[in-house]
């Protein structure tokens, strides 16, 4: 569903990215000059475990139209197993989330190891998109 | 002779069980009452609006308001005695975080209306009349107070200093928090008056559970028979006692079934429905796709059985609309 | 712009109300509306909810009758998944129902409408409360009251985990079964129940039907309605609470129409008034021809006097003497003055009590075995049940997943939405002449509401329960209703003191 | 007190300079809350930059400080000891990354501007709300463990000792010397095997510095290099090993006759037992398994018969806490089991033997005292030697188990010294000779003679079955034409396997295993071959990998050289600052974070009814804070405060 805003609608994403994995990966296509969407603020936290949902909830409440998780690879989490926690964690609230009205979109997890730079900025640049696709996320 | 203190006691949207749970005081009522003026109490007293619109600013030490604010009557009463108050206090779930009736706000007000005057089946309503806040009838002009589209608790509309949580609270609970006033010996402002760690804390049951806790699949009470000594947790029905504050003497626990979050979370926590879903998720033992689908689906209706009582003042606080209302 | 005469808030009953009372050009009534101001839409934010919260959920609608709401909530899930509890679960629902029953009349009699019959409609304000009923019927009645309620409400503790909001109804039976011991000690409660039951009939007999200044309200046209009538009766069309077939009479006692709980939907309809959050119910079949009785006119009432009207009897040989002894006495069948529910009421307590006396007694009672598994996949289940103040019915319509799609919730008091309406517009009219209005005259238009103890929480699924049983207690603590300043000396006040001490018992917490 | 906040914003030459309107990000910054001075430099890592800082942390007293820069990856360490220089606690800073993830990945200046804006106003609002932290170091444990006594273990254990390092010496079974000790003679040098290893054994036996932890097996290991915790469980052996001179008189004594697995069951132990003459430390164990005392019978006769009164049946298992730097796994290999592949006829045909069966056979201290005879007690005639038994295989193991070449010639020559008269058939399909002495070896053997040599066509292609009393082995050549030969006694070369519990032991020490075989993965296979994943633990011999002795003991000794290359005594582990810390008051003892500890930090007091995380077991992962149902657990650093105020700064208005 396109609807007119969302043609000159720039959307807000927070990503929650692990410092060992993802912010790594994320550092990697800045190294490489692959430019993509401005759109993403990105807060680092030492293991996706960390998120939890609160933040998330905070985040779409602050002005965020929506929210990545991104972290290791499974089986390469550098704590052995905090990102298969935001797995569970993130099935959950994607259920609740739905109650309060928010699209399943807009809350992304994905998996981008420490050499992924172009496949962060392919995720961002989906999850720019897609947003753009949904519009604001009014409050 | 030294003035008694003044106390003041009001409800909002709230079903009377909180006004019970003072009656429940019983004859410490009768204590609190004899060293004390209830300068206003419609519930019980004849003292109307204009009496408490006479008093001074700051004039009554203290006020009890249950239920959740969701007309401006209710709005408007609850400043005018917060001016009047020295000490204000949301008494029971309502006033505390919206309760019940806080999961008003996954819906619109319309939607409630509609369902209510012209959806029901036994409804015969074909011109669709809903209640008006205003209404002419052959010239005699009858007035009902509107209602917001959202349900808040009572700190959304004024400041408040102490809360007596639960649903309904206890008598214990009310009594200590009256006697603290009374001995002047209240904790720090914007205190909860109740135990500081979640139910698990004070459950008869806390021993049974297990170490780790993994669970494999959820149960729904009517799906499945329990060991009545084993932490429901563990026998894979959902309970919100790690997630909801102690002090409730675990009534629910004793008649054999699960906490459902009435006393809200504890101090740090300012979602208890984010954080039911984050321990929810972290005792699941599957992590393969299917499987994890299927679990988290096994659980019935996430959204209303985290925020049972606390959607009104969780981080959102109710649907987002696209009217951004 | 006529003048006009509002009572708000109407006082002693559940929930809030408003009434406005609209006089002509010659002072006289010319029109009343009997208003009430809110709704908390359950119907709408249960939906999505799973159904075995339900129980606990929806019996937030009120604090005044919780029980009620859990009981026809349980109901409506056995139902919906086609489950019937094992006899012991039944039978421990039916006792917590009839404890529940018997301390809300005889809270409604001696704390709430009752004073206006004990003490006298127009008695001043000070006494038309337990007060002025202790005045009159003696301390030592009054700490009988107070004892039984709590002892009473201590039995529906200890099946329901608290007495205030039961959570023990699951699909198909109880969360949790009972000891012999504690069977023992409900016996003892129950036998005491009985014995106070007859007591408080005798005390009606003297106080009200023995004063003829009184008893002539009891037959007062001002009171006077020809309704249908509507209760839940046994397969021998005796009164129960808890369980049986929904029967119509006709405002002449013919059966109308007896018909189950799920096929509410052909009989009953309910219309909205935009000057009011309160939906009211009619007889679907005969059809809405405004507010006006007689058999063309689709309003029919529900609770005591309705349920007796409705049925043939009672189940329990001390309340079907009593039973008679009313048509008896007021010689007719159906018995149409509202006044008479406060007698009927009564009837229903000795009921009630005998009851209880029956299930204590059953030692089936405490079989380990109170649940029966659902197997089936859910779909729509109804639930009915006789509130204190009317015909309760929860319907629920749910996905495979018993998660609930749909419901509809007629409560107690809605079913007399109209008769209200009618009998305060009839009572103000008689009351209210040239404009003439006192104290007395208003509570004769508030007593014609009060006798069907409404309890408008309910009604809108909204309110505030107003507790007439905090009303008592500020008076126990010494503060008048005619006296503004409770800091000035109150004559009753040392009566009070020790019957709030006894109060305080009643009320205990509940374990 | 408000905090006193200075923004340092680096323009990296012209890698952000011209990538943004650096002016308009300076004025935005500086009206924000707390903020007492924002400027722009050219290269703040540069020491002129850190100078700056450190100047003006000073003359302004700086309370918290914000750098705009580089990732974090590259100069947080720079900039947290310019803080510290400067007085400042390092943990009161916050880098905004506007390089790596603003000026080089934003192509619109205004664009780059506003991101730039937004990432610099989270780390205001963040590190306003950042408390001081310490981090607290502990000295490294310089003890290590060694798990398998086996060649390769006790080659580490004697290199770590001779550092006069404690080491901790962990077997499993009664005695020491692993497999070697069982073998009589070994290759290509054909010395007797006891006399290589007796005095190696001799040396461990005594090594003040090497406790030996025989009967005992590792539990749990928690911790990380230089600072292990290992829970040991030591099963009771029943006698006393300071006062048993292992006279034998109570096996004598000893009414249960078992299976002797020492001896691969060709023959029969008591109860209690020596695995076999001359096994070390040669002292007795009972078997708790088949003792009548534990079957609830009266028996006390090798107690009777102890002139020493060693025997202990009061003896209990001891769980020890052992606290190491380091640990090398050497747990060594056992063999593919023969009867899995039934056209070999192991089990069935009685004399067809594996590898260690004929060790045991032609040991001196084995079953027949070395008398390679058949089950009946006869000499066999015709002897076959089966290559590759489940190795080089296509049904079961890939790889090559290196040394069956070799010791199936030690077989023959063992053959040929004793029954000159018998003749020899090798079943091979490839001949694995590599390095200094194999092919030597090779050819010396042949030269003996009596070694017929059959060339399979591959290692699947033969069958082994009983026609009548004879033992009927057919194959099929090279040049793909069936064979069919007689034997009395056929020995087979099964693969090498990492030891059965291998699997169990990966999971304990959380070390990951290579694949079927069973061996331990190596960190790498090249270049760190005797480290693995997991810092600070090793793996030497057989358990890493198929080897002979030679090689096991350079691995062993390597793992040691290692340890000791990096483990100094007296060297300081920092520890993790950033950990988490509950909050005793409000935790209600849920247990719900303690399971998903992954370095089970996590611990339950039960009397006081709430949990306590270890500081020094703690890596500060997080995942328990955001688990915690009643907030009673904070994550230092990524506090919820913390996370919360950047969330807000980098969403809100604009």
């Amino acid at each position: 569903m396109v609807d007119a805003v969302t043609t000159s609608f720039e959307p807000k994403i927070i990503g929650f990215l692990c410092n060992w994995c993802s912010y790594e990966g994320a550092d990697a296509a800045g190294r490489a000059r692959k430019v993509y969407p401005a759109n993403l603020r990105v807060v680092r936290v030492m293991c996706s475990g960390r998120v939890d949902p609160q933040f998330i909830l905070e985040a779409f409440k602050e002005g965020a139209d929506g929210v990545m998780i991104l972290g290791c690879h499974p089986g390469d989490c550098h704590y052995k197993e905090g990102n298969l926690q935001t797995l569970k964690r993130y099935h959950v609230l994607k259920r609740v989330l739905s109650r309060f009205g928010i699209e399943e979109d807009r809350l992304r997890l994905d998996w981008i190891s420490a050499g992924e730079g172009d496949k962060f900025v392919q995720v961002v640049s989906e999850m720019t998109e897609r947003m753009r696709q949904l519009g604001p996320l009014c409050r | 002779m030294t003035e008694k203190p003044k106390i003041a006691l009001y409800w909002c949207s709230s079903c009377g069980g909180c006004e019970e749970s003072v009656v429940d005081l019983a004859e410490d009522l009768l204590t609190v009452a004899a060293a004390v003026d209830i300068v206003f109490w419609p519930v019980a007293l004849d003292f109307k609006y204009k009496d408490v619109v006479a008093l001074k600013d700051g004039e009554i030490t203290a006020t009890l308001i249950n239920g959740a604010i969701r007309t401006d009557e209710q709005e408007h009463m609850a400043k005018i005695l917060r001016k009047k108050s020295r000490l204000l206090f949301a008494h029971g779930s309502c006033a505390h975080l919206g309760g019940v009736v806080g999961l008003a706000n996954f819906y619109e007000r319309e939607d409630l209306l509609n369902r209510l005057y012209q959806e029901v089946p036994t409804i015969n309503n074909p011109q669709a009349i809903l209640p008006q806040p205003e209404t002419i009838e052959s010239g005699k002009n009858l007035q009902l107070p509107d209602f917001h589209d959202t349900v808040k608790a009572l700190d959304q509309v004024v400041e408040v200093d102490y809360t007596i949580p639960g649903c309904p609270p206890t008598p214990e609970l009310i009594k200590e928090a009256v006697m603290m006033v009374l001995e002047d010996r209240l904790p720090p402002r914007g205190s909860v008056l109740a135990e500081k760690k979640a139910l698990c804390d004070t459950c008869p049951r806390r021993d049974s559970k297990p170490e780790p806790l993994r669970i494999k699949e959820f149960k729904r009470v009517y799906e499945a028979e329990w060991d009545p000594t084993k932490c429901f947790l563990a026998e894979g029905i959902i309970c919100l006692g790690p997630a909801t504050r102690g002090g409730c003497n675990a009534r629910c626990i004793n008649a054999n079934m699960p906490c459902r979050g009435c006393f809200g979370p504890t101090d740090n926590v300012r979602d208890q429905g984010a954080k039911s879903s984050s321990f929810v998720a972290s005792i699941i033992d599957v992590t393969d796709k299917e499987a994890l689908e299927k679990i988290v689906d096994s659980i019935p209706d996430p959204g209303g059985l985290f925020y049972r009582y606390g959607l009104a003042s969780s981080i959102l606080k109710r649907k987002m609309t696209r009217d951004g209302s | 712009m006529s003048k006009r005469i509002t009572i708000d808030p109407i006082t002693r009953l559940e929930g809030h109300g408003k009434i406005e009372i609209f006089l002509d050009d010659q002072k006289d009534v010319e029109r009343v509306y009997f208003q009430v101001p809110e709704l908390r839409g359950f119907e709408k934010f249960c939906e999505g909810r799973a159904a075995e919260e339900m129980p606990t959920l929806t019996q937030k609608i009120c604090g005044v009758c919780p029980t009620a709401h859990h009981t026809a909530s349980s109901k409506a899930l056995d139902d919906l998944f086609g489950v019937e509890p094992p006899p012991a679960a039944k039978k421990l629902r039916e006792l917590m129902y009839n404890a529940f029953m018997f301390e809300d009349h005889l809270l409604h009699f001696f704390f709430l409408g009752g004073p206006d019959l004990i003490v006298g409609p127009t008695a001043p304000r000070a006494k038309r409360n337990i007060l002025g009923v202790v005045d009159k019927v003696g301390i030592e009645m009054g700490k009988k009251v107070v004892d039984i309620r709590k002892r009473v409400r201590g039995v529906n503790a200890l099946i329901g985990g608290s007495a205030l909001y039961p959570v023990c109804g699951l699909p198909g039976g109880v969360s949790k079964a009972m000891t012999e011991e504690e069977r023992t000690q409900v016996r003892v409660v129950t036998r005491d129940a009985v014995e106070f039951a007859k007591l408080t009939l005798d005390l009606f007999d003297d106080i009200v039907l023995n004063h003829k200044g009184l008893a002539n309200w009891l037959t007062s046209d001002v009171f006077c309605h020809k309704t249908y009538y509507m209760g839940l009766v046994d397969d021998h069309n005796r009164v129960n609470f808890y369980d049986g077939k929904i029967r119509v009479v006709d405002p002449n006692g013919e059966e109308f129409v007896k018909f189950e709980a799920r096929d509410y939907l052909e009989h009953l309809e309910e219309r909205v008034e935009p000057w009011s959050y309160q939906k009211i119910l009619y007889l679907k079949n005969v059809g809405w021809k405004g507010f006006i009785d007689g058999p063309d006119s689709g309003v029919y009432r529900v609770a005591p006097l309705a349920r007796l009207n409705a049925s043939e009897g009672m189940a329990t040989p001390l309340a079907q003497a009593e039973y008679e002894n009313m048509f008896h006495t007021l010689a007719e069948k159906p018995v149409h003055n509202t006044l008479a529910y406060h007698w009927a009421r009564l009837i229903e307590v000795l009921y009630a009590a005998e009851r209880m006396d029956e299930l204590a007694a059953d030692e089936e009672l405490t079989s380990p075995r109170v649940r029966n598994l659902p197997h089936q996949t859910p779909k729509e289940g109804v639930g009915v049940c006789e509130a204190p103040r009317g015909t309760l019915f929860h319907h629920y319509k749910t996905d495979e997943k018993a998660i609930v799609e749909r419901l509809n919730l007629l409560v107690a008091t809605q079913n007399n939405a109209a008769a209200i309406c009618m009998s305060i517009d009839k009572a103000a009219r008689a009351a209210i002449k040239g404009g003439a209005v006192s104290d007395g005259k208003l509570n004769v238009v508030e007593m014609a509401f009060r006798a069907y103890d409404p309890c408008l929480a309910c009604a809108t699924h909204c309110l505030p329960g107003k507790r007439p049983t905090v009303v008592m207690s500020m008076i126990g603590v010494g503060i008048d209703n005619d006296v503004k300043d409770p800091r000035s000396p109150d004559t009753s006040g040392r009566g009070t003191h020790s019957l709030f001490g006894l109060n305080r018992k009643m009320l205990r917490k509940e374990r | 007190m408000a905090e006193r906040i200075g923004i340092f914003v680096c323009e990296c030459g012209p890698n952000i300079k011209e990538a943004m309107d650096l002016d308009e990000v300076v004025t935005f910054v500086q009206g924000l809350e707390n903020v007492v001075l924002a400027k722009a430099f050219g290269l703040l890592c540069a020491v002129e930059g850190q100078a700056l800082i450190a100047k003006d942390i000073k003359e302004h007293d700086l309370t918290r400080i914000v750098i705009a820069a580089c990732s974090p990856k590259e100069h947080e360490k720079t900039f947290k000891q310019c803080l510290e220089k400067a007085g400042l606690n390092p943990f009161l800073l916050q880098i905004a990354n506007i390089r790596e993830q603003c000026a080089w990945v934003v192509e619109d200046k205004a664009l780059a501007t506003d991101k730039a804006k937004a990432i610099i106003r989270a780390a205001v609002r963040r590190v306003a709300h950042h408390e001081p932290l310490e981090v607290k170091e502990i000295e490294c444990q310089p003890h290590a463990l060694v798990v398998g006594a086996g060649i390769a273990g006790i080659s580490a254990a004697l290199t770590l000792a001779q550092k006069h390092r404690k080491v901790y010496l962990v077997e499993k079974l009664p005695c020491i010397g692993g497999k070697v000790a069982r073998y009589e003679d070994v290759f290509p040098s054909l010395e007797c095997a006891s006399c290589i290893l007796d005095p190696i054994l001799d040396e461990v036996l005594h090594n003040e510095h090497i406790e030996i932890l025989t009967l005992t097996e590792v539990q749990e290991v928690l911790g990380f290099y230089g600072n292990f915790l290992v829970k040991v469980n030591q099963k009771a052996r029943f006698v006393d090993t300071g006062t048993c001179i292992g006279c034998g008189a109570c096996l004598e004594a000893c009414p249960v006759k078992v299976k002797n697995e020492y001896n691969e069951g060709l023959d029969e132990r008591k109860a209690i037992y020596i695995p076999y003459a001359g096994a070390l430390p040669n002292v007795a164990a009972i078997d708790k398994k088949h003792c009548l005392r534990w079957q609830q019978e009266a028996c006390s006769a090798c107690r009777e018969a102890c002139p020493f009164g060693s025997i202990t049946y009061e003896d209990t298992d001891q769980v020890r806490q052992l606290r190491v730097g380091a640990i090398v796994l050497a747990t060594g290999f056992d063999l593919f089991d023969p009867a899995r592949a039934p056209q070999y006829g192991y089990g069935k045909i009685k004399d067809v033997y594996t590898s260690l069966e004929f060790e045991r056979l032609v040991n001196s201290t084995g079953p027949t005292e070395g008398k390679i005879v058949l089950r009946n007690g006869q000499v066999p005639e015709k002897i076959a030697l089966v290559h590759c038994v489940g190795s080089r295989s296509s049904k079961f193991h890939e790889h090559c188990s290196t040394v069956c070449c070799m010791y199936l010639l030690k077989f023959a020559h063992q053959v040929n010294s004793q029954l000159p008269g018998a003749s020899m058939t090798g079943f091979y399909s490839d001949l694995c000779l590599p390095g200094k002495k194999a092919q030597g070896f090779f050819n010396k053997i042949s030269q003996e003679g009596h070694m017929e040599w059959m060339h399979m066509k591959d290692p699947d292609s033969i069958e082994i079955t009983q026609v009548d009393e004879k033992t009927l082995i057919r194959f099929t050549d090279v040049t793909g034409s069936p064979r069919e030969v007689t034997a009395d006694m056929v020995v087979l070369a099964p693969a090498m396997e990492g030891a059965k519990d291998a699997g169990a032991m990966a999971q304990i020490f959380d070390i990951s295993q290579g694949g079927a075989e069973g061996f331990f993965a190596e960190e790498n296979s090249q270049v760190a071959p005797v480290s693995t994943a997991m810092e600070g633990i090793f793996i030497a011999g057989c358990a890493q990998g198929p080897k002979d002795i030679q090689s096991s003991v350079a691995q062993g000794q390597a793992a040691a050289g290692r340890i000791l290359s990096r483990l100094v005594p007296g060297e300081k582990l920092a520890l993790e600052p950033v950990t988490a810390e509950v909050d005793a008051d409000l935790c209600c003892g849920c247990k719900l974070c303690v399971g998903l500890c992954s370095y089970k930090a996590i611990t339950c007091d039960n009397l006081k009814n709430n949990v306590a995380i270890n500081k020094v077991l703690c890596r500060g992962c997080g995942v328990c804070a955001a688990a915690c149902p009643s907030g009673a657990i904070k994550a230092h650093h990524f506090t919820d405060t913390e996370v919360s105020e950047e969330i807000k700064g980098l969403v809100r208005h604009g």
